[in-house]
């Protein structure tokens, strides 16, 4: 039993009653999924493995708008605004000084320079009284002013150091992601790039479950609640949305740099309002308080989308389309916690004898 | 630069932001709900005049088709969909955008890539060596005329004074024994005639396509961010604004600097008014009236 | 409905028997195993989103094309499959399936993509694989691949037919508005190296963002500056409303153009005289009046009878699918590299715009260039008529893949002055 | 000739929470009764439910004889029901004038507008016509909430809790015209109360409610004993 009570006590920091799948039963799950994910590429080639890995570096880009919607209850419809600044970031500072050691400085460089970009963009919100949905619109026109902006950087005159914006055309050939110098340097690419990302992905969603149901996961629920009871219980509520807003952006940042190395490509349709529109389409779907949700709807939706754009039928965006409305009209709460409170009631109805006391929460 | 010029182009300017987003802000305005198929709702009110138009049907009477065409796509999406997300403002913008998406890709299924394009009457006014599109010039009076009728029917009818009790408290309005329901349905059904209007009134000018409506889509939520909550006033204002900064930025530095002098107008408007243009309005008048 | 369909079928049921005894045949002659080749093409075109006006021709004629070989017996005795997925004009789901395309479909060649931005998205993706890849759409120029066939012409070429016409029937004064892109920046760099080739002066030029519709301010300082000829070089559906707008304002200036019509067959789509005195250099327009031409013409219409126009790329999907099935034909197998070397050898093509050929080293097309004139009433009339081989490559920059491996695109601005914007 | 309103074992809820319980009321024609009880007793709940805001989970809402079940508040006000809710529930944006306007939702059957009436009991209305409602003082928001019932002539007024946050000089008034307009009109009127000024004011008969439930009636002569109430409305 000491091995399952070690066990116990690793889980307990990323457990609570902000989160889905609490309990061993869930950890068990999570290993086995964890395991096949892992071994996936190794049973299905490395195409598979990096067709795969874009989903789930969009899955991060989902994380990262739950965090800031779901649980503090702003919904930022300019996420891609720090996934396309990174991946901007990153394409000129990797292709500019371009060696092994640069990609491997150019990750974390381009990922704070996404968190900066949020950094001021939120201060320039949060501390300008800027509410609601007028949070939304304004987010969404950022988007919007950096696709127009990079759509029109065509001219020679748009250059960075040694690489061309390209405007509208967008950077080709960024470098794939390195790490190690020289004879011993890892190109990230294939199964190994689907690892990295799917590591990156794991980190951050274990990362955020410990956030959120720690002392300052109570602090952003609380300020969705009721910003004005927050702020009389003594947490300053401005300062509480503008980390969230920031930690929010340098994971958009994350999964940018991710996307810009994945295709070697980055271009300002990142920037407009049909892929702006994406992150909010995977979350409310999977479930806005749900970071395990938005991670499966991510997958599950892209997934969907790219079989049916395969099919080359025209009927392909309208069945994405009916899906999309069926899902919000039907499961309003996602479908995720809806499969989660299906499942605990069958539990309840049959087995409820057997493992009672793991389906509850602590 | 040449003066006639510039008033021709502000004209032009202001016509197409005010009726770009006029649809969209009264939806908003009035029931809080994020018509991200407002573009697409454009786009159908379009395609009701030209394809009435190719039909045979004079111009007006294509357009009022256009618009008719419109509301009643309102109508049924307001009883079907809707309705039902009316408390759930973030849940709208997704089934709006889906609606959007679907509407987009069954005009493509039904009429093809592109259909027969009207074109633009009324010929052109001449002044030296520079000449108009009347047609355009003339969007003006139009977009104006709309904003009057807008402020007749919600400030002078008493549909208007209802379905604006409505909005700002639905429970004792129905408890004065407004149907609020109702109210929705028609604020909703005016919103999406107005979005036709604008597509019946451009169809003569843009490219009527499947995908037209994304070109509404930036000036229509930067205006009404712009505006702030006031529908009508908000409106008139970011599109005078608005209309402005697009026609001299583009005169001086041309057609990109007058997009990006819009959209930069509009944070910088955010950031310092929070309730927009019209919450700078009603700072002064409350200032004024106080002393 | 049922003829047809009952039509249709019989039709591949002919098919299939003449891929059943092509590939007994080609069994005999190779020598076992290499009957059972299958030969797979990839079709990767727009038929949804924004571009789906221009690729869903590229689409259906390539149908076209297939059909008719699988006809005559496939490739190699083989029938040909495809793999033509829709990518809905978005260029990360390009990347998606052209990589689809290649590692899991193993495409034999692959037509891929309409717009510039598209092309460059998935050539590092081809490059890597090393695939054989026809880019069919008109296009910039300047492409030296070693993997990538650009069956296209290039503005060089379209606009060095039209160009010259206009300057010596109109004047000397030009303006151009063009798109503000890649392909607008670069085409525009080519009206100026042209122009300095014939004599004739750039006395204004506007770029203008794909997102614009309303063209006021852009016709005013067309009246301002008071050329003698306009060269349009706008492309999309936004800018498609300039048509309409400047025949409504009145200006009525002689215009030349390398991408309306051809393309968006604006003529067709917008009333008289929108179109006008709309003067176009291009390899292609349904409206040939040409026997073979008018002969492919029926073929497609009665294949797709609700279609809306035989565009410029269509027909490049055309005639570049029939070259390399004559290219795998005399190699004797599918096996890319070698049909590359074949090709490279240079091929005569004839095609619907006419007999053309393939420049082997640089991977372009010599293209049977025509001016074609749009009238008040729409009506197309063929103007001119030279053919026009690609030159950029070929002789100022010097590529020849037959000798050396490359991937890069070559730019007027390395090479010339008069295209270097930042020296002005 | 039935009540004008008579409710029988009504119970509601919010969410999962019963917040009335088996309420028992009637009130008759031209009467004036009183609902009085503390905070959190359940006083606008009950009158959420009588105007239809709330579906009562059990039990029968009769308006003069008709069971109420499955008619919508707007429905019920078009009847003859006039309500005036808690606070400054009044349209802030909309000016005097309009408000009123809303106002005439209620009772739609009538004979006529009783804006002659609402304006000479409530003079500073007339005078304000066009000002916002919303920059009124609390008083005058709380005269514009009655005024808005009344100019629809209803048959039976909704009133909850008129004195909260209005200074006691201001809710003499408005009692006083209440009653003389239930004199001169014959409107019937329930309202709820924890001020024992107001109810002593008004009432000519009251109920007292205590955690949902109705605990005792209250006749005209014990209303004058004020230690005999004031136990139900100490906190």
């Amino acid at each position: 039993m000491g091995l399952a009570d070690a066990l116990d006590r690793l889980r307990r920091p990323f457990e609570g009653p902000n989160t889905l799948g609490n309990g061993r039963a869930f950890w068990v799950g999570f290993l086995v999924v964890l395991v096949g994910l892992v071994g996936y590429p190794i049973g299905f080639g490395s195409y598979a493995a990096s067709s795969a890995a874009l989903y789930l570096l969009y899955a991060i880009l989902a994380l990262s708008l739950t965090v800031i919607w779901g649980y503090t209850g702003i919904l930022s419809f300019g996420q891609v605004a720090f996934f396309g600044v990174a991946g901007y970031s990153f394409a000129l500072l990797s292709m500019n000084l371009e060696s092994a050691l640069t990609t491997m400085l150019a990750l974390p460089v381009a990922v704070g320079i996404a968190a900066l970009a949020a950094l001021v963009l939120g201060y320039f919100m949060f501390y300008g009284e800027v509410r609601d949905v007028y949070v939304t619109i304004l987010t969404l026109v950022v988007a919007l002013v950096l696709n127009t902006f990079m759509a029109q950087t065509a001219g020679s005159e748009w250059t960075v150091g040694s690489v061309a914006l390209g405007g509208f055309n967008g950077i080709p050939a960024i470098p794939s992601l390195t790490f190690g110098v020289g004879e011993t340097a890892i190109t990230l690419d294939g199964a190994a790039f689907y690892w990295f990302t799917l590591a990156a992905l794991v980190a951050s969603y274990l990362g955020l479950r410990a956030l959120v149901n720690g002392r300052f996961g109570y602090a952003m629920v609380a300020t969705r609640e009721d910003e004005d009871r927050t702020e009389m219980l003594g947490y300053d509520v401005r300062r509480v949305k503008l980390l969230v807003f920031v930690l929010g952006g340098a994971l958009a940042g994350l999964s940018g740099v991710l996307y810009a190395t994945w295709g070697n490509y980055i271009s300002p349709s990142v920037f407009g309002i049909t892929f702006a529109s994406i992150p909010v389409v995977w979350v409310a779907v999977g479930g806005r308080r749900s970071l395990l949700g938005a991670v499966v709807a991510t997958v599950v939706i892209e997934w969907f989308r790219q079989q049916l754009s395969a099919t080359g039928s025209q009927y392909a965006l309208i069945v994405v389309g009916v899906v999309l409305l069926a899902s919000i009209l039907f499961v309003p709460e996602g479908v995720v916690p809806r499969l989660d409170a299906a499942i605990r009631g069958a539990r309840d109805r049959f087995g409820a004898s057997n493992d009672a006391p793991e389906g509850t929460p602590e | 630069m040449n003066a006639l010029n510039l008033l021709f182009q502000f004209a032009d300017n202001f016509a197409f932001v005010v009726l770009a987003a006029v649809g969209l802000a009264v939806i908003f305005g009035m029931m809080g709900v994020i018509n991200l198929g407002h573009g697409e709702f454009i786009m159908i009110g379009a395609y009701g005049t030209t394809l009435s138009a190719n039909a045979g049907a004079p111009l007006p009477v294509a357009m009022a088709i256009g618009v008719l065409v419109t509301a009643v796509m309102g109508l049924i999406l307001e009883r079907t969909i809707i309705h039902r997300l009316y408390d759930r403002l973030f849940d709208s913008m997704v089934a709006t955008w889906a609606l959007g998406l679907i509407l987009t890709q069954g005009m493509r299924i039904l009429f093809g890539n592109s259909i027969p394009q009207v074109s633009t009457p009324l010929g052109n006014i001449a002044y030296g060596e520079f000449s108009y599109s009347t047609y355009r010039v003339l969007l003006l009076p139009v977009a104006l005329l709309v904003l009057g009728g807008l402020y007749v029917l919600f400030t002078r009818t008493e549909f208007g004074i209802r379905a604006r009790a409505t909005i700002q408290d639905p429970d004792t309005a129905r408890a004065l024994g407004v149907d609020t329901d109702r109210m929705y349905t028609a604020t909703f059904v005016i919103g999406s005639a107005l979005a036709g209007l604008t597509g019946a009134l451009y169809a003569p000018t843009l490219t009527v396509v499947p995908g037209m409506g994304s070109s509404f889509l930036v000036e229509a939520f930067v205006a009404v961010v712009v505006g702030g909550p006031s529908v009508l006033l908000g409106t008139t204002l970011s599109g005078g604004l608005l209309g402005t900064i697009d026609a001299v930025f583009t005169n001086l530095f041309g057609t990109f600097y007058g997009q990006i002098a819009m959209l930069l107008t509009a944070i910088v408007v955010i950031r310092v008014l929070s309730d927009g243009l019209t919450g700078l309005v009603e700072t002064v008048r409350n200032r004024v009236e106080g002393e | 409905m049922s003829g047809k369909r009952s039509g249709l079928s019989r039709r591949s049921f002919l098919a299939t028997g003449g891929a059943i005894g092509g590939a007994a045949l080609a069994g005999c002659l190779t020598g076992g195993g290499s009957g059972e080749e299958t030969v797979k093409l990839g079709i990767i075109e727009d038929r949804s989103g924004n571009f789906a006006l221009n690729g869903t021709p590229k689409y259906n004629a390539s149908m076209l094309a297939i059909e008719e070989l699988n006809e005559e017996g496939g490739i190699l005795g083989n029938e040909i499959e495809t793999f033509a997925p829709d990518p809905q004009s978005d260029n990360q789901r390009y990347q998606q399936l052209t990589r689809q395309a290649i590692n899991e479909e193993n495409v034999d060649a692959l037509w891929a993509g309409y717009s510039s931005a598209t092309r460059e998205t998935i050539r590092p993706i081809i490059d890597q694989n090393e695939q054989l890849y026809f880019y069919t759409t008109q296009y910039e120029g300047g492409v030296c691949d070693s993997y990538t066939f650009c069956m296209g012409a290039t503005a060089r070429q379209q606009l060095g037919s039209v160009l010259p016409y206009m300057v010596e029937n109109f004047g000397t004064d030009i303006y151009t508005i063009a798109a503000d892109y890649n392909f607008g920046q670069l085409s525009a760099d080519w009206v100026r190296v042209l122009a300095d080739e014939n004599d004739a002066n750039v006395i204004g030029e506007e770029f203008i963002p794909l997102s614009v519709t309303d063209f006021g301010s852009t016709i005013n300082n067309i009246q301002d500056a008071d050329p003698d000829f306009v060269m349009a070089l706008l492309v999309g559906a936004n800018h498609t409303s300039f048509w309409n707008q400047r025949t409504s304002a009145g200006l009525d200036v002689p215009m030349g153009t390398s991408t309306v019509m051809a393309q968006g067959y604006q003529h067709k789509r917008l009333d008289p005289p929108a179109m006008a005195n709309v003067y176009g250099g291009f390899n292609y327009m349904e409206e040939i009046p040409t026997d073979r031409n008018q002969e492919f013409v029926s073929r497609y219409y009665e294949k797709f009878p609700d279609a809306a126009y035989i565009n410029e790329e269509a027909v490049n999907n055309y005639f570049s699918i029939k070259m390399y099935a004559r290219a795998a034909e005399a190699v004797g197998s599918t096996n890319q590299a070698d049909i590359i070397e074949e090709l490279e050898k240079g091929m005569d093509v004839s095609a619907p715009e006419g007999d053309i050929s393939l420049q082997g080293p640089v991977h372009h097309m010599t293209h049977n260039m025509r001016v074609f004139r749009c009238d008040e009433d729409h009506t197309i009339t063929v103007e001119d008529e030279q053919q026009i081989s690609e030159q950029f490559l070929s002789e100022t920059v010097g590529c020849n893949l037959r000798e050396n491996e490359e991937t890069t695109q070559y730019v007027p601005a390395d090479y010339y002055e008069e295209a270097d914007a930042t020296q002005e | 000739m039935p009540p004008v309103l008579d409710c029988e074992g009504v119970s509601a809820a919010y969410d999962s929470t019963l917040v009335l319980r088996d309420v028992d009321l009637t009130v008759e024609d031209g009467e004036i009764v009183g609902v009085m009880g503390k905070n959190g007793a359940g006083k606008s709940t009950l009158m959420k439910t009588i105007i239809g805001l709330l579906e009562p989970a059990s039990g029968v809402v009769r308006y003069e004889g008709t069971d109420l079940a499955g008619t919508t508040a707007d429905e019920r006000a078009n009847a003859g029901i006039g309500y005036i809710p808690q606070g400054r529930d009044v349209f802030p944006d909309l000016t005097v004038e309009e408000n009123l306007l809303v106002g005439e939702g209620v009772n739609r059957d009538r004979e006529r507008d009783l804006y002659d009436a609402v304006y000479d009991y409530f003079p500073i209305l007339d005078e304000r016509r066009t000002q916002k409602a919303g920059t009124m003082s609390g008083g005058q928001q709380q005269m514009l909430a009655i005024g808005r019932a009344l100019v629809g002539n209803p048959d039976l007024l909704l009133l909850d809790e008129h004195s909260e946050g209005v200074q006691p000089s201001i809710v003499e008034e408005i009692s006083e015209n209440l009653r003389e307009l239930n004199a001169e009109l014959g409107t019937t009127v329930l309202f709820v109360e924890q001020n024992l000024g107001a109810i002593q004011d008004m009432a000519d008969r009251c109920y007292a409610m205590e955690r949902g439930r109705i605990v005792d009636e209250v006749g005209p002569e014990e209303l004058q004993d004020e230690d005999a109430i004031a136990s139900y409305l100490a906190v």
